[in-house]
């Protein structure tokens, strides 16, 4: 694929993987506000990724899954529906099997902190529609963020338990930080090109950021090796957890099961 | 005496009760039970198509199904607002929901089969819905009206994204138009359902009308929808499961068969394919977020706690 | 479907369903001697699933999803991965998602015991396979029957834990129970013809061993209704919990990429 | 003194030593390390199969599976009855495994992404289970050599299935055979990785060889693997992963090229791709089944409470 298609691929599939376990919670939140925030949260990296898969395909249409000739499904949920999960360009942070909600805070709290560093650069790339997409974004990640920040500082200061949990949903995630955080191939290409961003630019940025919602919560950075992918390969490259083929039969599976319908 | 005077003249003028204007006690307690259920209806109601938002087959479709559901959450936040002007708090209206105490909506006690069942919620659910609610808009009690509008407008854009829905799979393939005419088949007998048993077995509708909390009898709404709905499903490409169902001439109204009450009162009574796991859907979430709303609550304590020391 | 073949799905499809949610347990069971007994009798389950619905195949090729034409798909593969959930004919007793150690015990027994008294007048079957099917499989229901009235018994008298639990489970499977008992249409056309066996005939008889297993555990047997169906329509009719097509999305999910694989 | 002498004698004469012999405390300290660390491997090499029994694309390969999976159990339990003989109980290990004190084979460590890893774990990772573990069908221990005996008969069967089902997948479709490929990319190097760090690396080799634990080194047995493999690769008709792999005519051996052994340092040291999450399965199911176990154990005590009464 040309680096612009894999570049949209990897932010993309950062946005949909995460709404989908995000999404997971509707109907499961402590509170009302919570499923709604969560909600909002999920529809608006929906959103996100909706934008970055089609321009993946407009960018190089060689990455998108050849169906039956008079097939009306759109490129979008031709990415999304009928890859597999090698395919699939995310972090693994974004796809980990749903745990506690101290642990999707903290999971937002990352996915966003980082985010909206790189989108803020984004908003300047050379390729106008992801500059659009990074200036629309930077609204909705500024507000996961805060959202996230807030609830992490709450649960960290709330309780015993709540405190307990989200210093444990920290320590099992840092080790997937790196995954964002180390520049691959594709994204040093792109910033190269100018579209993309590279992740060593903003890390600095991003790592303030973190380090000043943990230092308000009063919790330590947990001292955690970088999760090891098989020879170096992780998600970036299509290599995941066992959890992503698992999810995509879920989600994938009516799409698959109507390679023509029209929803 | 006086109090009463006045709330029977407010009645009377259908002006509203507001929540700081002396009630009756049966009607304050009529009025939490009915709006409670309604509320818990929406919480409730976010189960049967939140089981599709994972499975949604296009990404707009996955969009447009979270913000419903998520449409509901809301709908359901405005209602216990509303009983919380009389007195009820929405973590006492829910532990009544979660031990069985009170009922909520029975057409969410059948399971969604297929994804045209989301459609078909939108279509015929929330159609019966808002034939049952639009009259509440102009219901006695202020803040009830007022969340009703308000929901009654986000509903009927609801039922409009469902009967798209629908449109749009009949004009798919040959299995996404039998998904269509099967999910029909299953709601069709359910959706009527909605509009409660017939009004010779509603013994509370004369004290609910006579109160303006309900303005119209069951049976009326019943017929109002199955007329509505009739030439939709002409239009959809749909039939509608019922071999009596036909126009009558003299009364001006499709005729109908007979609802298999002995089934309503079975889902009403607790017995309905989904009853028991809605119920326990609504007890574990609510149950696995106490450490959260502790959380909450503890941390709160603490803010207050440091600003009175500063 | 010819009535041999409705008659070979419904016996089929609740040994193919159960097998799967038992299978369920693997790796997760209370200690190794458990896991592997319940390995055990998935295994059992899944071998009477294949000829059951080998003999449907047979007995009425139509019941059999069609495949590409040159697909090397078996019929037992065909409709174990290419049915959807309404197709398949299972009571819903069956395929309830998994619930903790008592639950999956006391549906094992509920399971069996019907399944066994089933089997041992199907001996005698006129349909020489079905004969045949249900000779190997008295031996297998025996032993799930025994295991877990065991277990049933074990966990009734154990602790205060364990009985509240089991007590809990049998309240929560009771209300399918009368799916299995109650004669269906094709089962009584199955029965007119002399290959398939009346529920009602067996009523007695399996009553008669639930209720001894109760009784030695001192459990009552719980009063409860029969959960409804849709204009009475239950699993038997295709008309399934929401748990059914969740479970098919994940295990057709690789048969269906493959329609054309050879495994 | 005498004691030592006979064991040594034992040792020198290559019979074997039973549980009821005197045995030197190191001497028993590592056996039941490594019987323990084996049995672990055996129960925590139950997850990355049983991640694909749910999904195994035909009833045949779903029953191979769940069987072969099955047999791991029985393994664990043979090898935990082997530490029992030496004094340790199957709870005791086990809690040693879920609080990670004990650690169990590193390939475990890695994930199953796709149905062919199911043929390739029986190909390479049963393959050199194998190589490893038939030498010690003749350790010097008795109840150890005598459960190896079993394992290794059923894993050379577990073998033998796992390249059939690569061999069929391999005569398949286009997709299937990449499957199988990029499977087999995947996981040749972490199958070298399973014969241990290099022998200059390695220091309890020599003393395990010394008390007949332990009988060929790390790097003979690689070897020995790798000069298995490579011609039945061929036959599969797939490529390793390693641009040095050639015939040394010389040596009558194959080159082959450096094992990463900082990844394997990582995954030993439980920075690998699965190590939380498969000792977090672990530990739940344990965890979930106590109240199973105190509930046999008290329905046990109280049954030979009444045979006592009796």
């Amino acid at each position: 694929p040309s680096v612009l298609a894999g570049y949209c691929l990897m932010l993309g599939d950062d946005a949909l993987v995460a709404s989908e376990r995000i999404s997971e919670w509707c109907s499961r939140a402590p509170d009302l506000e919570e499923d709604i925030a969560l909600a909002n949260i999920a529809l608006d990296l929906l959103g996100q990724a909706r934008l970055l898969l089609a321009r993946a395909a407009a960018a190089d249409p060689s990455v998108v899954p050849a169906l039956p000739g008079d097939s009306p499904v759109p490129d979008e949920d031709r990415l999304a529906f009928f890859r597999d999960d090698q395919q699939f360009r995310n972090v693994r942070l974004a796809e980990l099997p749903g745990g506690d909600f101290a642990e999707i805070i903290t999971r937002i709290l990352l996915l966003a902190t980082w985010r909206l560093a790189l989108f803020e650069r984004l908003t300047r790339s050379s390729d106008a529609v992801l500059a659009a997409v990074a200036a629309k974004g930077v609204k909705e990640l500024t507000y996961h963020r805060d959202f996230a920040g807030r609830w992490f500082l709450t649960l960290a200061q709330g309780t015993d338990e709540s405190r307990r949990r989200v210093i444990a949903a920290l320590g099992e995630l840092m080790p997937y930080w790196a995954e964002l955080t180390e520049t691959h191939p594709v994204e040093a290409a792109a910033a190269a090109a100018g579209a993309g961003v590279d992740p060593a630019d903003v890390a600095d940025e991003v790592d303030g950021v973190l380090g000043q919602v943990l230092s308000v919560s009063g919790v330590e950075r947990p001292e955690t090796a970088p999760r090891a992918g098989i020879q170096g390969r992780t998600g970036r490259d299509g290599v995941h957890t066992e959890a992503l083929s698992r999810m995509l039969a879920e989600t994938q599976s009516v799409a698959r099961a109507h390679p023509r319908g029209r929803w | 005496a006086e109090l009463e005077a006045h709330f029977e003249a407010t009645l009377a003028h259908k002006d509203r009760v507001e929540p700081r204007d002396w009630m009756p006690e049966r009607y304050r307690r009529t009025l939490v039970r009915q709006i409670a259920q309604h509320a818990h209806s929406e919480i409730i109601g976010m189960q049967p198509e939140g089981n599709w938002i994972s499975r949604a087959p296009s990404l707009r479709r996955k969009a447009i199904l979270l913000a419903k559901v998520q449409d509901e959450a809301g709908h359901g936040l405005y209602l216990y607002s509303a009983t919380e002007t009389l007195g009820v708090t929405r973590t006492e209206l829910t532990e009544r929901l979660v031990s069985g105490a009170q009922k909520y909506s029975s057409i969410f006690n059948y399971p969604t089969l297929s994804y045209a069942d989301v459609g078909t919620i939108g279509w015929l659910v929330d159609g019966a819905a808002i034939c049952n609610q639009v009259p509440l808009c102009r219901t006695s009690f202020g803040p009830y009206g007022r969340a009703m509008i308000r929901i009654c407008k986000e509903e009927s854009f609801h039922q409009r994204q469902g009967y798209e829905l629908l449109m749009t799979m009949m004009r798919g393939t040959d299995e996404q138009r039998a998904m269509v005419q099967e999910s029909v088949d299953r709601f069709w007998w359910p959706s009527l359902m909605m509009f409660g048993p017939p009004d010779d077995a509603s013994p509370n509708t004369a004290q609910s009308m006579a109160w303006g909390i309900k303005t119209h009898t069951n049976d009326e709404l019943r017929q109002r929808f199955v007329d509505m709905t009739v030439p939709q499903a002409e239009a959809l490409g749909v039939t509608l499961p019922d071999p009596e169902l036909a126009w009558n001439e003299e009364r001006a109204a499709h005729d109908f068969g007979e609802i298999d009450w002995d089934e309503f009162w079975r889902v009403v009574g607790g017995d309905g394919p989904c009853n028991a796991q809605r119920v326990a859907h609504r007890k574990k979430a609510w149950d696995d977020g106490a450490w959260v709303r502790e959380a909450a609550t503890a941390f709160a304590r603490k803010q207050e706690q440091q600003q009175e020391a500063a």
